[in-house]
């Protein structure tokens, strides 16, 4: 059966034959880092064209269909153009931040890669805190918002960086109050432990109303983290024309775009992980041959079309709904998400006290 | 005037306190003249307290063409086809309200199958400007799909305009004395598929938007008008309907068959945003009772009364009003008893709605200028004129 | 209120008014020096209660100016017609943007367009012409623009 | 109860967004409803209302012949100077002198489509095309001269 896991296991081999140890390391690192920001790419190039695609299809149109079979070049030459264009610096902007945020953005959703686990035993990074990083390091997002805002020395872009940081800060709780339901089932912040504890039952079916709930929490949590619509304040088109990235133009527009799609995978998944098993694949109880067929599927598949699925309701959600002001996205945090979930949790808690989980 | 320039010269920068930014800290921003939100080249400055709005100052112009100076040169019969351009999504009923006045002041007696076709295709403009409204007014607020769905309704319309009038948008079918064509024969046909297939899709709009939870949140209690103040300050159509006040001109003032035909003035007590949305949704349904009544029941005979081939209008004044999409518009037409008016005055309808949204925006956020700016379906052409 | 009514009632209030029937509504003259207190009074009077100024304009006669408001009721829902006679060098009339609001944004319209200057309005700036407008009104008859304009 | 309340509105506030949720779902998977129509790719199959208003053109028939008489009532009901008539003499063979039309200059750039010169002809000698795509990289290529070059009025009109 092919997996990714063999894969990394047949170069680890072959870089351990050839080379003494400490180059053996620097080659993987420089592998990963060349794996992480291929993934960048690719990932972008698909989710770019997915969202059109999802949009244009739910708005009664047909999407792109001109650029290459199906229009599947057609990010490719969204990116092409992106390049060839002029990164403006605004007169009056703080040089240095300005230059900075777009990086800022992309370098955390790429520090956000290392613990999730692509695959079976496919992972950069197993850390034992693996979840508690995530949550950590996901903040920072913020604060590239902030600096891109400020240092355009633009009204609008002042006012939807503001707009983000509200949000982004408020809403880090929910999220991290609904992963915690999770952790206390599990016992361990350790990404693979998560999986490995949903080898016989996903967590969404394994937990009883309370997970999920803390499910739907979770995607709206995150949903309102990356500044996607209905919570994509910070942009919020049609008031303040594109938000914080209003003088951003080229590439280092390309990478706020990039990292903003990026944010959505790893967000979801995490989700996938925590709530649907991460590359688990699909049980039933005893139906031993459907169990066998659903474990002939390769891990990877399954990691990526949870994921996928995930991002996708999220897409859904920006396709339908209207946005939010200001003041109910806060509303709707400290008033009906937070109190939920902490009672929410407090219900998973006594579950998992009670071991009435299965 | 020294002022504004100062505003635009100003930049990003937070203006310093004095008379001008009312307090330290204010932020005064250019939403426009190009803006996602704005339609339009509409130019608003918006002095702000955080998110909340203290004042908004509309600056207008940037579309100015003088139509008004424009048809002081133009004959009664050229004259309108210009008003097709200023409010450019009813520009039947704009050529309606002309063509009325002409007829006003010269007598003419328009045929009765001329008046009918006249209703439908001003209620068919009405459907079309408000399902126009629908989807952009969704937009502002976020909600990019329902654009889409709109438009694929207005498609049909527009259709049926193009097949008659030979244009979508600015059509120029009216003439003094009637209509310039007779109706393609498919036109009845056609108009009676669109209804059917609108009553199918209209639902729709209410499962998307209507009743969804976010939507209701962000236009309950928002940009409220009260019915004193809607009067006013001139407000008419569905932003003063949704305050509570009968002007209806096609109910206070019936003109063409209005009289002959069943339907309701929409009225809305609240005066806040949903409550303009709910007229124009219902105004729509509304309209498409008044199309069923007639589409079968358009009578036979001359499309246009006889006319001279020069028109001069008697010495003395006209005034006529219909309601468009937006809300009353009146001509008034000053004549020395030449062939081309002596001034021409068109009252529009977004005017003086938009002279409200100051004192309906100030204490609320933001974003809810957006979703006020949408209600009153501000279209800037027919401001400026 | 019909016509005869209007007028025995808006003799009693201002009785320099002069009355003619020539459009389709009663047209009532006044002097523009009077015109603030005899507004309020259409206004405010609760047997005419004019509550909606639906059309302000201004005329340009070549000698005098004339400044026209339709008024309608909301209540009793009949309509009259102000005129006013202005000087065409110095028009000058008082505002009514207090009585109502409306009036705000037409006379400033009426006050770029025509040049007419209205008295005690709260905010008389240029509306849609471009800041640093220099030279005539536009919709005055002896405005001549040779560039933009096409004469046919 | 204020609870009660509470629950309530967070059911019915997620009923609403599912329900608009399942409206796009049902687009999402029903392609058949998309209308997007591909331009220039169905400009073979495109039909255009024969009364759409695309451009004034003079017929002329197999011989060359048009129906103008250079009368001028479509300058003049013309409200932008859009068209423009040059008028010549011909000689008839009776050896009378013949107004008739050397040019009729039309000025696609300032035509606004309002059919009035249409309406205003008196021997239909021009009618509205259907063509609509009009853009050229030359200003000066929009001013047209609608009769063809040696063309004749027809016999019989007026």
């Amino acid at each position: 059966m092919w997996s990714l896991n063999k894969i990394s296991t047949a170069i680890h081999d072959w870089l351990s034959a050839t080379f003494n140890p400490t180059w053996t390391m620097i080659f993987e690192m420089v592998i990963a880092g060349v794996a992480v920001i291929g993934l960048f790419a690719v990932l972008g190039l698909v989710l770019v064209l997915m969202e059109r695609r999802v949009a244009a299809w739910m708005q009664i149109r047909l999407g792109p269909n001109r650029v290459g079979p199906f229009g599947l070049m057609q990010s490719m030459a969204d990116t092409l153009k992106l390049l060839v264009k002029e990164g403006m610096t605004p007169d009056g902007a703080d040089k240095f931040l300005f230059n900075l945020a777009p990086f800022i953005a992309m370098i955390v959703a790429m520090l956000l890669m290392a613990p999730i686990a692509f695959a079976k035993d496919f992972q950069l990074w197993d850390l034992n805190i693996g979840v508690l990083y995530i949550s950590a390091v996901s903040s920072i997002m913020v604060i590239s918002i902030l600096m891109a805002g400020w240092a355009s020395n633009n009204k609008y872009s002042l006012m939807g960086a503001m707009r983000s940081g509200a949000q982004i800060v408020s809403y880090e709780l929910s999220a991290g109050l609904s992963i915690l339901t999770v952790v206390i089932l599990t016992g361990s912040l350790n990404v693979n432990d998560i999986i490995n504890a949903q080898a016989n039952g996903w967590w969404i079916f394994k937990g009883h109303v309370p997970v999920i709930i803390s499910f739907i929490i979770f995607i709206i949590a995150v949903t309102a983290e990356t500044n996607r619509a209905p919570f994509d304040l910070a942009e919020a088109e049609s008031e303040l024309t594109a938000g914080f990235h209003t003088e951003y133009s080229g590439m280092k527009f390309a990478l706020f775009f990039l990292a903003e799609y990026i944010n959505v995978f790893i967000v979801c998944a995490i989700g996938a992980t925590l709530f649907l098993g991460g590359w688990m694949p699909f049980h039933i109880g005893s139906w031993d041959a459907f169990n066998h067929v659903m474990d002939y599927i390769p891990s990877s598949v399954w990691f990526f079309g949870k994921t996928f699925f995930l991002i996708f309701v999220i897409m859904w959600f920006r396709w339908t709904f209207p946005r939010l002001r200001i003041d109910q996205l806060l509303n709707l945090e400290w008033k009906y998400l937070l109190p939920i979930s902490m009672f929410n949790l407090l219900l998973v808690t006594a579950i998992a006290i009670l071991g009435w989980h299965f | 005037m020294f002022r504004e320039t100062e505003i635009l010269k100003s930049g990003s920068q937070v203006l310093p306190a004095g008379e001008d930014s009312g307090g330290a800290g204010d932020l005064v921003i250019n939403v426009g003249p190009q803006h996602p939100a704005t339609h339009g080249v509409l130019h608003l400055v918006i002095t702000l307290n955080g998110e909340t709005i203290k004042k908004v100052e509309p600056h207008l112009g940037y579309i100015h063409r003088s139509i008004e100076k424009m048809c002081e040169s133009l004959t009664y019969r050229q004259f309108i086809y210009v008003t097709s351009r200023m409010d450019y999504l009813s520009a039947h009923i704009n050529n309606h309200a002309c063509a009325l006045c002409v007829e006003k002041g010269m007598q003419i007696e328009v045929p009765e199958r001329a008046q009918v076709i006249r209703v439908i295709m001003d209620e068919l403009t009405r459907i079309a400007s408000h399902e126009l409204w629908w989807g952009a007014m969704a937009m502002d607020i976020g909600a990019f799909t329902p654009f889409f769905h709109a438009f694929r309704e207005r498609e049909k319309i527009n259709e049926i305009m193009e097949e008659t009038c030979g244009a979508r948008l600015t059509m120029n079918y009216y003439v003094p004395g009637g209509l310039m064509a007779e109706l393609h024969p498919d036109f009845q046909k056609k108009v009676k598929e669109f209804i059917a297939l609108f009553k199918r899709k209209v639902d729709e709009y209410d499962e998307l938007v209507t009743g969804n939870i976010i939507f209701i949140n962000r236009m309950k209690g928002i940009g409220v008008l009260p019915k004193e103040d809607a009067i006013s300050y001139g407000c008419s159509g569905p932003a003063a309907r949704g305050s509570g006040v009968n002007c209806d001109i096609r109910k206070l003032y019936p003109y063409a068959v209005y009289d002959k035909v069943q339907f309701d003035e929409i009225l809305e007590t609240d005066g806040d945003s949903l409550a303009r949305y709910m007229v124009r949704i219902r105004e729509m349904k509304q309209s498409v009772r008044i199309i069923e009544q007639l589409i079968d029941n358009i009578p036979e005979g001359d499309f246009q009364a006889k006319t001279k081939a020069v028109l001069k209008l008697p010495k003395g004044e006209f005034y006529s009003r219909v309601e468009t999409a937006r809300g009353e518009l009146g001509v008034y037409i000053v004549s020395e008893g030449g062939t081309t008016p002596y001034r021409i005055k068109f009252r529009s309808p977004g005017f003086s709605n938009l002279s409200a949204l100051d004192h309906m925006a100030r204490g609320s956020k933001l974003g809810d200028l957006v979703a006020m700016m949408g209600t009153l379906d501000l279209v800037i052409p027919d401001i400026d004129r | 209120m019909n016509n005869e009514d209007l007028k025995t009632k808006i003799t009693e209030l201002l009785p320099a008014a002069t009355f003619d029937e020539a459009g389709e509504w009663l047209n009532i003259h006044v002097e523009p020096a009077g015109w603030l207190s005899f507004a309020e009074k259409l206004r405010n009077d609760d047997s005419l209660f004019f509550d909606y100024l639906f059309c302000l304009t201004c005329i340009d006669w070549k000698t005098h100016l004339t400044m026209i408001y339709h008024l309608s009721s909301t209540k009793y829902r009949h309509n009259i017609v102000i005129k006013s006679k202005l000087d065409a060098a110095k028009p000058e009339i008082e505002s009514v943007s207090n009585i109502w609001k409306t009036a705000e944004f037409h006379e400033r319209e009426v006050y770029e367009m025509f040049g007419v200057n209205f008295l005690n309005h709260p905010d008389l700036r240029l509306l849609i012409l471009p800041d640093g407008w220099e030279g005539k009104n536009p919709m005055r008859k002896d405005f001549e623009d040779p560039v933009n304009m096409i004469k046919l | 109860m204020f609870i009660v309340k509470y629950i309530k509105d967070v059911f019915s506030g997620l009923k609403s967004l599912l329900v608009g949720m399942r409206r796009t779902g049902y687009y999402f998977t029903h392609h058949k409803e998309i209308i997007t129509e591909q331009y220039p790719d169905n400009r073979d199959t495109l039909v255009l209302a024969e009364r759409f208003k695309g451009e004034v053109v003079m017929p002329h028939d197999e011989n060359n012949e048009h129906r103008c008489t250079g009368c001028t009532a479509c300058e003049l009901a013309c409200p932008n100077a859009t068209l423009k008539v040059v008028t010549k003499f011909d000689i008839t063979p009776e050896g009378k002198k013949k107004k008739a039309i050397d040019k009729l200059v039309y000025h696609l750039e300032l035509c606004t489509m309002c059919n009035l010169c249409i309406v205003a002809c008196p021997s239909d000698a021009i009618v509205m095309a259907q063509t609509f795509e009009h853009s050229v990289f030359n200003r000066a290529d929009l001013t047209k001269i609608l009769n063809k070059p040696g063309s004749k009025i027809m016999d019989g009109v007026e």
